[in-house]
């Protein structure tokens, strides 16, 4: 341990500082217990950063709850409730009325930010309901979705946001063909057809958009939902340093497309908007889950991919 | 006089003595809705019988089966009120490797589906089960005495959302489960009305015939919790399309671009004033006091055809 | 050079792993009571990021995207591993553009 | 010829499952039973499973599709813990009123909060009044094996009521140990098929299942879950004998070790007896008169095999990995109904231990052997005592 | 005139009636609620006019009882023993064939 | 005092309001509704300031918000019956585990299948191993009395857990009675603005609740929870005492004792039908019986000592249980039986099974039940030890 006189601290020069493209305080404490090349870990310490640590978070039972901290510590610098698996919305719901009733302000520039952090099996399968009653009862926070496209917490299991085609330890490919056989679950389109105040598909690979997309959570009055996409190495039989690349790759091929609907009218904002979708196999190569994929299930992803690339962009230009 | 041939089946697996308010809605529901699912086994699998119900704790429920008796002359389980999706499904699964021909429907009413069992719903359409989910609407919990449900419609009284001097009733806008099942994608969803029973009849047959999982969403009113007369059941439903609160529609396969209407007035201009459908029920009538209010609830309603991807005018 | 860690500077000196040998130390409910900086991560690493100043262009890059995080930014301008905590995942490797930063194996 | 294979007790519940051929099997994801499901979705991807696995979105729908396969009339199968089992809470009580046998595998682990997902009996204990028949296997094979009999007796027409297995959370789901997996051939002659008498769902023979129960009629209804659960205990102790002949491994309500001239006789159930098994070993060759019960099944409670052994015993510890809040461990409460109008009864002393996954070791339990031996010497001490807390605190 | 389609129904539960408690409280004579004779909670009875009537079906389609059957004309036939009186038939009818008329009892 | 003809579910929604509840989480079910239907109505018509009414999407999600509202530091109450409180299950573990003061009302309500609205113990019953603290009312009066005090209780410093409030179906949820509901004021005084064990709006020492506890420290929170059900009792005598001093309705005891001075049998039992059971006692002592009731009004802390005092002066006890476990017994009864279990206190029990799903329990019943306790106290021996007394057979 370093004695304390020695701990120096220091004050970023400004070129620096105006070179970051993110608030340089950190919310997020090191030392948590995610796997290394954590998506879940880094979506954490982004929206932490952008909203300062005035944030009150809930969790529900899965790898963040890992992430957070064993009792007695935390690695989040906000106050922080775990749930059980299925209360997210529930729980934001409680405790934004709970600020209401004291008459604290909440959401804005200076109010209290209510956040729900949960996975995409704790928001598309077991928690989707109580996400659909806090979305539509309109209440001000912000239910944020991390996708990692499965059950990791309990080794790696399909969700209904697991894509077609990919291995899960109950989705293994035996004797008979027998991976994911249905394609992943739209829980952004779910979101939308409740007509929410600002919903958004955000990656950790674009952090200065997932940050933007935070701020407007922050400002617009009523529910807000966030679907980000984190990969997981360990799940995904990927190399840990692959990460960010695969969140990349998901953006670029259109396999996880960002754009964000807001006042009934969608916005695609992807970082090169006039590049043509790259082909899905960039994105499936790196990972080891999708190794048994046969020619026609690659071939069935591309397709469904495009299909809902194309959806999406007439969306954009009928609701634009 | 030439013998002439009803529209719908006369065979029967609703039978009366059942302990529905006089003039229910959904009572028509149940009993349309079943004779729709025969015809379209008999055509598909040669067997009008080839189904089972699966029901959701609700009015439905209460009324059709108090031990020993029974309503219901098709097989019949009820479980929870937040489960019918998902008993659908193991009923589905185990017919299946029974080697049962034939389709599983699922009846909730709108708290069933809406609220307490939208994710076990979700859950059943996203696996892709061969089940039809039948929601008949009646836009609140009439089982336990009218309190709001997500699908209660802007404005309305219920014994949770009353009307007082700090509130113009239900403050929220209704929920479109119809529009959150075919975000799942799946092969068939329709909205219907019984104001228009044939219309309901055929795309229940349709939901049926299709493999795969539907959904039907069906406006059905309900006497003592909209407060109306008895008679007027079918009446309202057919005024809750003409003056446009209530669309007719059909989006197969999770196609939003794609959508079919039926009864939609051509130039999207609909004839009836909304006030001719709130008039008639006592659940809204102090919103005759507030036409600010009566003027939201119409906004309302033409975002959610501009969602639908219409243009509308209301008179 | 005393830069220790920019990142969480005094909090991280401070954090100690806490021992409660009595059933009174407990808190009444269960809250925390400290961050998770006193539990040293770095020692699941097996590859370590090696960085070349030489090669810097100080894009941030790196310490954008570390997942624990790791890396902090020098008086200098140039960004540092705090080894306390890497667990060697190797994303800033793969991600830096000039290919300043390199996995090493380590030698324990 | 039976086939012997080292396992963890998760697989071994998964090989149960396999062996007893449910048509549906519906389960959710949550540690520490998430293997059991996995392993059987790898057999069903093999071919050599016909199940229908249905992978729904919580363990809400999981025991609800349960309910839904089972009331059509087919064998069903699933498997959870914890917060997975009481969010199955209100679904449990409607399997057992609706008399549908549907056999569940349990890892037992705690409850939160704070969240642990180790070992204690928590989970089930909480659903002790739901109508299911309860057994707790100490080890993998008995695992297996009572899966197996939870199958046979659940589906018998005296009984017709939903059966769980406990096993205790990674000491037995997630470690290793040898089982003796039965041949196909003599499994399905011990449990023959499912055909179901009085709930199919099948439109030749409609019927409707889960109907309003007026005052005229619900007491009716619970009275006859409660004479299945009389009649249970029969059926259990037939189906003992059974698996005996077919099996040669012998299963008792309750299980006694060296209780013939025990003073002392540690009752328990789950994984823990194999400890006091070895326990008792060592007291006895200190010369202490000492003895250990298992109790294999929970509900029905084996009331007359409690009353055998008390009457052996002068002081009943019962060591349990539970709490019922504001009165003490739930088994104690238990096994005073058995014995408190009998006219010789063992003073009765309760110890709450290793909840949590706390490790139960042979000091606490010498500390539970002092305490019994005060009680026996007359000495006034606590009924309800809490065992491996970090300080002495009573 | 042609016969209740729940004839069958009447008959089997009046001879198989049974208010034994079964397993689950299991129910296992469909339609046995054909027992309840609802036309009871009647104030205002349904009176048809054949004359009026041109067979479009409407009466039949929406009663929720149901309560309405076809003759072997198509004709339909008001059952007394379950209609609750609502007066949908009556509001519903085109014709005005049908006629809510106070019953006296 | 201010006196009020309310039903039991409106008297225990006037108490909601009177304990100034700042978020209220509910959904509908029978025979619950209209107490959320009569704050939904304060709400409308402006008579609370400062009440947030969350109407969720199921029960499971109420008990979630109220968790949540909880811990951000607001008293948080909700309602619920049967199936509603079993689907809670998992949430009202949560509760307890978190340490939050939540209130609750369950109307007693039988458990499905068959399905039933009516009066039932088990519901709540089989919630006993959660944690929460159980108040069986009998009447109106105490549904009331018994919601302030279950705030002041489960927030007392010593408690910080959660209460329910339980009252019978139909019989009394929907069924009016005179309630004295004391002064705004009056009921300020004695309940002051909750003073919460931690709240999750504390941004500058930020902390997280119920995050994993490894088996190195779960065993000691555990612990902790028995510790504070313990200490409650203590606080549920002196709330009761001050209760009593206060609006002059005394309730220091836990257990309820009515004519058993000299009884040598007494009826014990939970909620609304004890007032049968006291009718029947005037009746029985005046045909010369020495017969007493005891009615338990805290089930959870189970009250041990008090029972021993009552059991050690008695020859038998019928425990009359309008519930039941499978495979074992009445609750209460086996409870009960298993407190006294190591005591001197050997009085004959025997348990009568009665009026489940709602069926009644008259003044003849209880006579019976005497007539039968005698004949076994007279000849020393029981002739069985669970009875299903009101079965058809």
């Amino acid at each position: 341990m370093v004695p304390l006189e020695e701990v120096k601290k220091m004050e970023l020069p400004a070129d620096v500082k105006k070179k970051l493209t993110l608030p340089f305080e950190e919310h997020f404490y090191a030392g948590h217990t995610a796997c290394q090349g954590c998506g879940a870990a880094l979506g954490l310490r982004y929206v932490l950063k952008a909203y300062g640590g005035k944030a009150i978070f809930t969790i529900p039972a899965c790898c963040s709850t890992i992430i957070a901290g064993p009792w007695p510590y935390s690695a989040l610098n906000a106050p922080l409730f775990h749930t059980a698996f299925e209360t997210t919305g529930a729980v934001i719901s409680g405790i934004e009325a709970a600020l209401k009733a004291k008459g604290y302000k909440v959401k804005g520039e200076d109010g209290i930010m209510v956040v729900g952090w949960a996975g995409d099996g704790g928001t598309a399968d077991i928690g989707l309901q109580a996400l659909s009653g806090f979305l539509e009862r309109g209440h001000d926070a912000l239910y944020i979705m991390y996708d990692n496209e499965a059950y990791m917490n309990t080794g790696i299991q399909r969700s209904s946001s697991t894509p077609y085609g990919a291995w899960t330890t109950n989705t293994p490919g035996g004797k008979k063909h027998f991976l994911e056989q249905r394609p992943k679950k739209k829980v952004i389109d779910i979101v939308i057809a409740h007509k929410p105040a600002y919903a958004a598909t955000a990656s950790v690979a674009y952090p200065e958009d997932f940050m933007k997309k935070l701020k407007k959570a922050q400002t617009i009055k009523g529910p807000a939902f966030i679907q980000l996409f984190a990969p997981c190495p360990t799940g995904w039989r990927a190399p840990t340093d692959k990460t960010i690349e695969l969140a990349r790759l998901a953006v670029q091929t259109a396999y996880f497309p960002l754009f964000e609907y807001e006042n009934g009218k969608y916005k695609i904002n992807m970082p090169s908007p006039n590049k043509e979708p790259k082909p899905i196999e960039e994105f499936i190569k790196l990972q080891g889950r999708f190794k048994y994929m046969t020619k026609e299930d690659i071939e069935i992803l591309q397709e469904w991919v495009l299909r809902e690339w194309d959806e999406l962009k007439k969306k954009a230009e009928i609701f634009g | 006089m030439a013998v002439r041939k009803p529209p719908i089946t006369t065979r029967e697996y609703w039978a009366p003595g059942h302990a529905a308010c006089a003039g229910c809605g959904p009572a028509i529901v149940m009993k349309l809705a079943t004779k729709a699912f025969s015809e379209a086994m008999e055509e598909k699998y040669g067997d009008p019988n080839a189904f089972a119900i699966a029901h959701a704790t609700g009015c439905m429920e209460v009324v059709s089966g108090v031990f020993p008796y029974t309503a219901w002359k098709a097989p019949w389980i009820h479980v929870a009120f937040e489960n019918a999706g998902a008993v659908a499904s193991g009923v589905e699964a185990a017919w299946k490797k029974l080697g049962r021909k034939g389709k599983i429907l699922a009846i909730g009413g709108d708290g069933g589906t809406a609220d307490i069992g939208l994710q076990a719903l979700s859950g059943m359409l996203e696996r892709r089960h061969n089940v039809v989910y039948l929601m008949y609407d009646n836009e609140a919990y009439m089982n336990t005495g009218i309190q709001r449900s997500s699908s209660t419609p802007y404005g309305a009284w219920t014994t949770t959302s009353p009307p007082g001097k700090y509130s113009i009733g239900e403050d929220k806008p209704k929920k479109w489960v119809a529009l959150i099942a075919a975000a799942h994608q799946v092969p068939y969803v329709a909205t219907a009305s019984i104001g228009d029973p044939y219309d309901f009849y055929r795309k229940m047959k349709k939901a049926a015939s299709v493999d795969g999982p539907a959904f039907v969403q069906v406006l059905a009113p309900c006497v003592p919790g909209w407060r109306i007369p008895p008679e007027k059941t079918v009446e309202v439903a057919k005024l809750a399309i003409e003056t446009g609160i209530w669309p007719l529609f059909e989006i197969e396969n999770g196609d939003f671009h794609n959508i079919k209407f039926q009864r939609f007035p051509k130039d999207g201009k609909f004839k009836k004033p909304i006030e001719d459908y709130l008039r008639l029920q006592g659940r809204f009538k102090h919103l005759f006091k507030r036409p600010e209010a009566i003027q939201e609830l119409k906004n309302q309603v033409k975002e959610m055809w501009r969602i639908l991807g219409k243009e509308v005018e209301l008179p | 050079m005393n830069v220790l860690n920019t990142l969480f500077g005094e909090k991280k000196a401070k954090a100690e792993k806490m021992v409660f040998n009595s059933v009174e130390e407990y808190p009444e409910a269960p809250v925390t009571l400290g961050t998770t900086l006193s539990n040293f991560t770095g020692d699941w690493r097996t590859f370590m990021p090696v960085i070349d100043e030489s090669k810097c262009i100080k894009c941030y890059i790196c310490w954008k995207f570390c997942p624990e995080p790791a890396i902090y930014i020098k008086e200098d301008g140039y960004t540092a591993v705090d080894y306390d905590y890497c667990k060697g995942c190797g994303v800033c490797a793969n991600e830096c553009p000039t290919k300043a930063i390199s996995m090493v194996r380590e030698e324990k | 010829m039976p086939m012997r294979k080292v396992m963890k007790g998760n697989e071994a519940a998964a090989w149960a499952a396999k062996l007893a051929k449910p048509k549906v099997v519906a389960a959710f994801p949550i540690t520490p039973s998430t293997l059991v499901p996995e392993k059987i979705s790898e057999f069903v991807a093999d071919g050599e499973m016909d199940a229908e696995f249905i992978k729904v979105e919580s363990e809400h729908s999981a025991i609800s599709a349960c309910v839904g396969a089972s009331a059509a009339g087919v064998r069903t199968f699933t498997a959870t813990a914890s917060q997975g089992l009481a969010l199955m809470h209100e679904i449990l009580f409607i399997a057992a009123g609706m008399r549908l046998p549907i056999v569940m595998a349990i890892g037992n682990r705690a409850l939160s909060a704070p969240i642990n997902i180790w070992n204690d009996w928590q989970d089930t204990i909480s659903e002790r009044d739901t109508g299911w028949i309860q057994f707790y296997a100490e080890n993998n094979q008995e695992a297996l094996d009572l899966i197996l009999i939870a199958f046979k007796v659940a589906e018998d027409e005296r009984v017709l009521l939903p059966a769980m297995v406990g096993f205790d959370a990674f000491i037995l789901t997630h470690t290793v140990e040898p089982v003796e997996i039965p041949d196909q051939e003599v499994v399905d002659e011990f449990l023959g098929e499912y055909v179901p008498k009085h709930a199919y769902l099948d439109p030749a023979r409609p019927i409707t299942q889960g109907a309003l129960g007026f005052p005229a009629h619900y007491m009716e209804a619970r009275y006859t879950v409660w004479e299945a659960m009389e009649n249970a205990r029969k059926v259990i102790k037939e189906a003992f004998d059974e698996f005996e002949k077919k099996f040669g491994r012998r299963y008792h309500m309750i299980e006694e070790y060296k209780t013939d001239d025990a003073e002392i006789i540690l009752l328990t159930m789950g994984s823990l007896a194999g400890t006091l098994k070895e326990f008792v070993d060592k007291k006895r060759e200190e010369g202490v008169k000492i003895g250990a019960a298992k109790m294999t099944v929970y509900r029905p409670f084996p009331i007359e095999e409690l009353r055998a052994l008390a009457k052996k015993a002068k002081v009943l510890a019962i060591l349990e990995k539970d709490i019922s809040f504001g009165i003490g461990g739930a088994v104690f409460a238990d096994a005073s109904r058995a014995l408190v109008n009998e006219k010789e009864k063992p003073i009765m002393l309760d110890f709450i231990i290793g909840l949590g996954g706390r490790d139960v070791t042979f000091d606490q339990l010498e500390e539970v052997v002092a305490i019994s031996k005060k009680a026996l010497e007359g000495e006034k001490v606590e009924e309800v005592n809490w065992i491996g807390l970090r300080k002495e605190i009573l | 005139m042609a016969e209740s389609p729940f004839k069958a129904d009447i008959e089997r539960v009046q001879k198989e009636y049974s208010e034994k408690m079964t397993p689950g409280a299991i129910v296992y004579i469909p339609g046995s609620s054909v027992v309840n004779k609802t036309g009871g909670w009647r104030v205002f009875m349904p009176q048809f006019n054949r004359e009026k009537c041109i067979r479009c079906f409407m009466c039949y389609t929406l009663c929720p009882e149901p309560a309405i059957y076809l003759d072997e004309e198509s004709y339909p036939v008001f059952d007394y023993d379950y209609c609750k009186g609502c007066g949908i038939c009556a509001n519903e009818c085109p014709t005005k064939a049908i006629e809510m008329v106070r019953e006296s009892k | 005092m201010p006196k009020k003809v309310v039903s039991g579910n409106y008297a225990a929604a006037y108490a909601a309001k009177h304990a100034r509840v700042e978020v209220v989480a509910a959904y509908p079910i029978t025979p619950q509704t209209s107490i959320i239907e009569k704050i939904a109505e304060f709400i409308a018509n402006g008579e609370v300031e400062n009440l947030q009414y969350v109407p969720v999407e199921s029960e499971h999600s109420a008990m979630a918000a109220c968790i949540g509202a909880s811990a951000t530091g607001a008293r948080a109450f909700t309602a619920t019956s049967a199936q509603g409180l079993a689907l809670m299950h998992e949430m009202l573990h949560w509760a307890a585990g978190a340490r939050l003061p939540v209130v609750m009302v369950d109307v007693n309500r039988a458990m499905a299948p068959p399905w039933s609205v009516w009066d039932d113990q088990t519901d709540s019953l089989a919630q006993r191993d959660t944690g929460w603290l159980q108040f069986y009312a009998e009447n109106n009066q105490e549904v009331y009395d018994g919601v302030l005090m279950a705030f002041k209780i489960g927030e007392h410093e010593k408690v910080n857990l959660p209460v329910m409030v339980v009252e019978s179906a139909f019989i009394l949820s929907h069924t009016y009675d005179v309630v004295d509901m004391p002064e705004q004021e009056e009921i300020d005084e004695f309940l002051p603005p909750r003073k919460p064990l931690y709240t999750l709006t504390d941004f500058e020492n930020p902390f997280s609740v119920g995050a994993l506890g490894t088996p190195a420290d779960y065993y000691e929170f555990r612990y902790k929870i028995a510790k504070a059900m313990e200490e409650a009792k203590k606080v549920i005598k002196e709330v009761g005492k001050e209760f009593g001093e206060r609006f002059g309705r005394d309730y220091s005891q836990m257990i309820e004792l009515y004519k058993t001075d000299d009884a040598e049998i007494v009826f014990m039992g939970m909620g609304s039908l004890m007032g049968t059971v006291k009718e029947a006692v005037d009746i029985l002592r005046s045909e010369g019986y020495k017969v007493g009731a005891a009615k338990v009004r805290w089930f959870r802390p189970f009250p041990r000592e008090e029972l021993y005092e009552l059991a050690k002066n008695v020859e038998g006890i019928a425990v009359l249980d309008r519930n039941f476990s499978f495979g074992q017994e009445g609750i209460l009864f086996n409870e009960a039986k298993g407190v006294l279990y190591n005591t001197d206190a050997k009085p004959i029990m025997k348990n009568y099974i009665v009026g489940l799903g709602g069926r009644d329990i008259t003044v003849n019943d209880v006579k019976a039940i005497a007539k039968n306790m005698k004949e076994i106290i007279q000849k020393g021996k029981l002739d069985r030890e669970i009875e299903w007394y009101h079965l058809k057979r």
